[in-house]
């Protein structure tokens, strides 16, 4: 009786399950990060004329990444004297759920997206996504160590400093879309992307995404050759793989909003076997292609400085993106008919 | 102007960088394949048992004291011991040796579990270990050649086969 | 004798001087009285021009009973090393600092202090600089210290 | 707050850094060397003059042969011996290899140290490898050649090795380019150590620095222009300096010095003259002394040696130029602003050897 409560509330919600369960939920994200983790060893191997992993499994090591699991899991935790042992343990984790949460609200076709939000999803996904730097910033507060505390001091600054020319580069967007809504801002990318006629925007909100994912040449919190590993600095054995994950799991999030913001999203010129499958299809091969132009700027560039950063997005990135935010905003106003032209609202 | 500068010096080393990633790699595997050494390279010491004369002079220069003149019984003279646990291999003593008993060859793998294993007993120095039994899995030896401004590997099967 | 920087050397610090001779081109040395050394060191860098300090060391004379104290100097005008030495008894070796004048001495007087025991006065900052902090076997590189008396472990 | 930066740090090596800091702002920066020593004066001291030939290499792992050379030289002012000229261009086509090779990981060092993480280095240790391999087919092995000894090398060159040579030069010559346009030119490589640790020239010669932070300065010093030893009167070459004393200068000056090693090594291997590669030194060497210093890659070595007669050298003294150079490093604060960020950077650019700087 109580199972065929279960059984009937599971039909009526199997889409919402297979939604937060599979694609695009817990198993995608997680699955993206052993396979980018993956990718990324073999990648920047080959272009630092490497092979990378190779012996375990059978074809490209790609065993490895488990192996490499196996043998977090079984390190010893080791927690530090002196701190909060219950948050010390306790936080990874939650960094990892929160930053998690903004995969719920980007649509992988115009039916298939966890919470459709009101039509505010472009501003919840924001809300979701900002909340990771404070969990980063305790992160390194509570592991009692310089070197942490120096990464934490930096996480505050890069995030925010990143992540306000990236909200008024997204404003862009949705002004030219008319709606907050993803699906709306993907609907009006039908004839042309906005990656055209939001040019400016569109180098601001890159330039600003790969500081907010903590990717080359931003990665300043976690800078390896001057802080160690930042404010990761404390965390042993599994925790460390979580917070591993910290670098993964945001650069999918980001990567999908950015795809969405800027490159069409799940729109393609092909549609073929379904519209569903076929929407699938291109956001996933946006999404990789973004992913693998990303992952090789590790290999190419310095990281820039704490100052130089801030110069960046203060003085350059933020002017840029209220530039375009005006410009975007007086089109809209004086000549809406232009949008027309292009497709949009 | 200082714009297309600044572009180009983002761009060019990201292809250049790119073109390294869909290049050959330089690794090689190694207990399966191996650089082949030149001539006259400097590796294990090993000793003509027979032609050796006890003189020590190999002992007296070894700059590491890592060669120890022992008694083996029934010989008239004393033979060397060499302990690789202190050899830097810098093979004075091969060219110190009037006889020409002690010679290098292309042999690096010495590892052992005990420390004591290293030290090499006079009749051990003069059986010498062959590759073959040490690298097990040995399949190429590879030379590295310059063509056309890029890197290329020459396989060889085994050694000896090529030889 | 020809070169310019020794006749200039021997009419500038004339009462000074024990020795003086060539070691090679463009390379003197000078050997100066042990109470002299401040000023003869102070004439040197403004009169004579040497105004690099590379090293300094010493040399443990035990036969003599003496330690030979060696500055090694460069001058970036004549493009010449002067080797400036003082000799000072074994027994309670004590020389004056000259971090004053030539700054770039300070990390080889500190090597000297504890590798020969030399007390180096009016050094701003006499630490130990390459051997352990809680060193106590001596001075190393005196002739009398016995090198073998080390960790057992090592004397495999 | 006061960090303790290395010796267990990603970056710095065996060495470690008391760095006090306010916020990123670096306000005084202590160099704690010692990691390494070895006592190798006292070991020389205890070695007759041909078993001292291994462990002086061990000063400098990277650059062994030219650390080799001065106490080679040393030994043969000494003795009075004429080394056959021969023997002189074969020392000095090592040397230069050696450089090269020390250059090159200095490069991808800087690389490192800036985070545009590994891909330079491994590029670097990877066309390194082309010249160890050249190396060991002069002298039978790859790192610590023990090739010099007194009166001599201790082979005659192989036949083949100048096919090898030149073939290995034109190739490098292709890479360097590669490594000045994705690395040297990279804008934001420019942006990291452009101004970052300015060294100006009064500074950097009354404090004592060497070799190429002394050239990155601007001033125009080079022990193999000032007094050539070896073959390096017969060649042609320039003196690389650069005026600006900042990180990109000393980068870009030992950049320079590998494109002018080339060239010396193609000019020597090319006049190469005929005759005996060594001639006999005496077990005993007769009571004297002599300073001869060496360009290393690193720069001025002064090597001191004081010998009494006996088979041993009574008393040798290294004059290492990473020491001098850490002693600047020690007092950059002072005349430059710097950042925590920018430490590795500094660092790497001065090139400091630990096992030099501790002997």
């Amino acid at each position: 009786m109580l199972i065929d409560e279960i059984l009937g509330w599971i039909k009526l919600n199997l889409k919402d399950l297979i939604q937060i369960v599979l694609f695009p939920g817990i198993a995608f994200i997680l699955i993206f990060a052993v396979a980018a983790t993956w990718f990324e060893r073999k990648y920047l191997a080959h272009s630092m004329l490497r092979i990378g992993p190779l012996h375990t499994g059978r074809v490209a090591g790609w065993l490895q990444i488990i192996a490499d699991f196996i043998k977090l899991t079984g390190k010893e935790v080791i927690t530090p004297r002196n701190v909060n042992v219950f948050l010390f343990n306790l936080l990874p984790v939650l960094s990892v759920c929160t930053s998690a949460i903004a995969v719920a609200f980007i649509p992988f076709s115009s039916d298939w997206i966890i919470y459709e939000g009101n039509g505010i999803s472009l501003l919840l996904f924001f809300a979701a996504a900002s909340l990771t730097p404070y969990i980063t910033l305790m992160l390194g507060w509570i592991s009692n160590n310089k070197y942490s505390i120096i990464g934490a001091m930096r996480v505050s600054y890069v995030y925010i400093s990143a992540e306000i020319p990236a909200f008024l580069a997204a404003m862009g967007v949705a002004i030219m879309a008319g709606s907050f809504s993803l699906i709306d801002i993907v609907e009006a990318q039908s004839r042309i992307p906005f990656l055209i006629p939001q040019i400016l925007g569109f180098i601001v909100f890159f330039i600003a995404f790969l500081a907010e994912v903590e990717r080359v040449p931003f990665d300043i919190p976690v800078a390896e050759q001057e802080i160690v590993a930042g404010w990761r600095t404390e965390y042993s054995g599994i925790n460390f793989g979580v917070t591993m994950m910290m670098d993964y799991i945001p650069l999918c999030t980001w990567t999908l909003l950015f795809v969405t913001l800027y490159l069409g999203g799940y729109q393609g010129p092909l549609i073929f076997a379904s519209q569903t499958l076929s929407n699938f299809f291109w956001i996933l091969l946006k999404f990789s292609l973004v992913i693998v132009v990303i992952l090789l700027f590790r290999s190419v560039f310095p990281r820039l400085r704490m100052d130089q950063t801030l110069r960046l997005t203060w003085k350059y990135l933020t002017p840029a993106a209220f530039l375009n935010l005006i410009i975007t905003a007086i089109i809209a106003y004086y000549y809406p008919d232009l949008f027309g032209l292009i497709g949009a609202s | 102007m200082s714009v297309i500068r600044f572009l180009r010096g983002i761009i060019k080393p990201y292809i250049i960088v790119f073109k390294h990633a869909i290049s050959k790699p330089h690794t090689i595997k190694y207990p399966y394949e191996r650089l082949m050494f030149s001539d006259g390279y400097r590796g294990r010491i090993s000793l003509r048992f027979e032609k050796c004369i006890g003189c020590g002079l190999c002992s007296r220069t070894c700059p590491n004291r890592a060669i120890e003149m022992v008694e083996i019984e029934g010989e008239k003279h004393s033979f060397p011991q060499i302990n690789f646990g202190r050899c830097s291999f810098c093979c004075l003593c091969v060219d110190v040796c009037p006889r020409g008993a002690l010679f290098s060859d292309e042999v690096v793998e010495l590892s052992v579990i005990k420390r004591d294993d290293l030290i090499y007993h006079p009749y051990k120095l003069s059986n010498p270990q062959p590759l073959e039994s040490i690298l097990k899995d040995l399949k190429k030896t590879i030379t590295v050649q310059i063509e056309d401004g890029r890197l290329s590997y020459t396989l060889l099967r085994r050694r000896e086969e090529n030889v | 004798m020809s070169n310019p920087v020794m006749d200039d050397l021997r009419r500038i610090l004339s009462e000074s001087i024990l020795d003086l001779r060539e070691l090679g081109k463009r390379k003197i040395s000078i050997t100066v009285k042990a109470d002299n050394l401040l000023e003869a060191a102070r004439i040197l860098k403004e009169k004579m021009g040497f105004d690099v300090l590379t090293s300094a060391g010493a040399i443990d004379y035990i036969a003599k009973k003496i330690f030979q104290i060696v500055y090694y100097l460069w001058s970036s005008k004549r493009r010449t090393v002067l080797i400036l030495r003082v000799n000072i008894p074994r027994e309670n070796p004590t020389i004056q600092s000259l971090h004053r004048i030539w700054e770039s001495a300070d990390y080889h007087e500190r090597e000297m202090w504890e590798m020969f025991g030399i007390d180096v006065q009016g050094h701003p900052n006499l630490t130990r600089i390459l051997l352990p902090e809680d060193w106590s076997g001596g001075f190393p590189l005196r002739k009398d210290f016995d090198w073998r008396g080390g960790d057992a472990a090592f004397q495999h | 707050m006061i960090i303790s930066w290395g010796p267990q740090h990603p970056i710095s090596g065996q060495f470690r850094i008391i760095l006090e800091t306010d916020g990123e702002n670096v306000l005084k920066l202590t160099p704690d060397i010692g990691f390494t020593h070895r006592g190798i004066e006292k070991i020389l001291e205890n070695r007759t003059f041909l078993q001292g030939i291994v462990p002086v290499e061990r000063l400098s792992m990277l650059d062994t042969a030219n650390f080799l050379l001065a106490y080679v030289r040393a030994v043969e002012e000494i003795a009075e011996v004429d080394v056959p000229p021969r023997a002189k261009y074969i020392r000095t086509i090592l040397c230069e290899i050696s450089r090269i090779n020390s250059h090159l990981y200095a490069l991808g060092l800087i690389a490192e140290a800036c985070g545009g993480y590994p891909a330079i280095f491994l590029w670097t240790v990877a066309d390194r490898e082309l010249f160890l391999d050249v190396a060991e087919m002069l002298t039978g092995t790859r790192w610590s050649y023990s090739f010099f000894i007194p009166g001599g090398v201790r082979r005659d060159i192989p036949s083949g090795f100048k096919e090898k040579v030149l073939e290995v030069l034109d190739y490098f010559e292709g890479r360097l380019e590669t490594y000045r346009d994705s690395w040297l030119e990279n804008e934001l490589f420019k942006r990291r150590a452009r101004g970052v640790g300015e060294l100006p020239l009064d500074k950097a010669v009354t404090l004592g620095a060497a070799g190429p932070t002394l050239r990155g300065s601007g001033f125009r010093f080079d022990t193999r222009k000032d007094e050539p030893y070896e073959a390096y009167e017969d060649l042609d070459f320039k003196l690389v300096s650069m005026e600006e004393g900042d990180s990109y200068a000393r980068t870009m000056v030992r950049y320079l010095e590998m494109v002018e090693s080339v060239k010396i090594i193609r000019e020597a291997i090319e006049n190469i003259p005929e005759g005996r590669f060594r001639v006999r030194v005496p077990m005993r060497v007769p009571e004297g002394e002599a300073y001869v210093r060496v360009e290393t890659a690193r720069g001025e070595v002064g090597l001191h040696m004081i010998t009494d007669g006996s088979i041993k050298p009574y008393r040798v003294k290294i004059n290492s130029p990473s020491l001098r150079n850490l002693y600047v490093l020690s007092r950059m604060p002072e005349f430059s602003r710097l950042l925590v960020a920018d430490v590795p950077v500094v660092l790497w650019s001065f090139d400091p050897w630990f096992l030099d700087a501790d002997r």
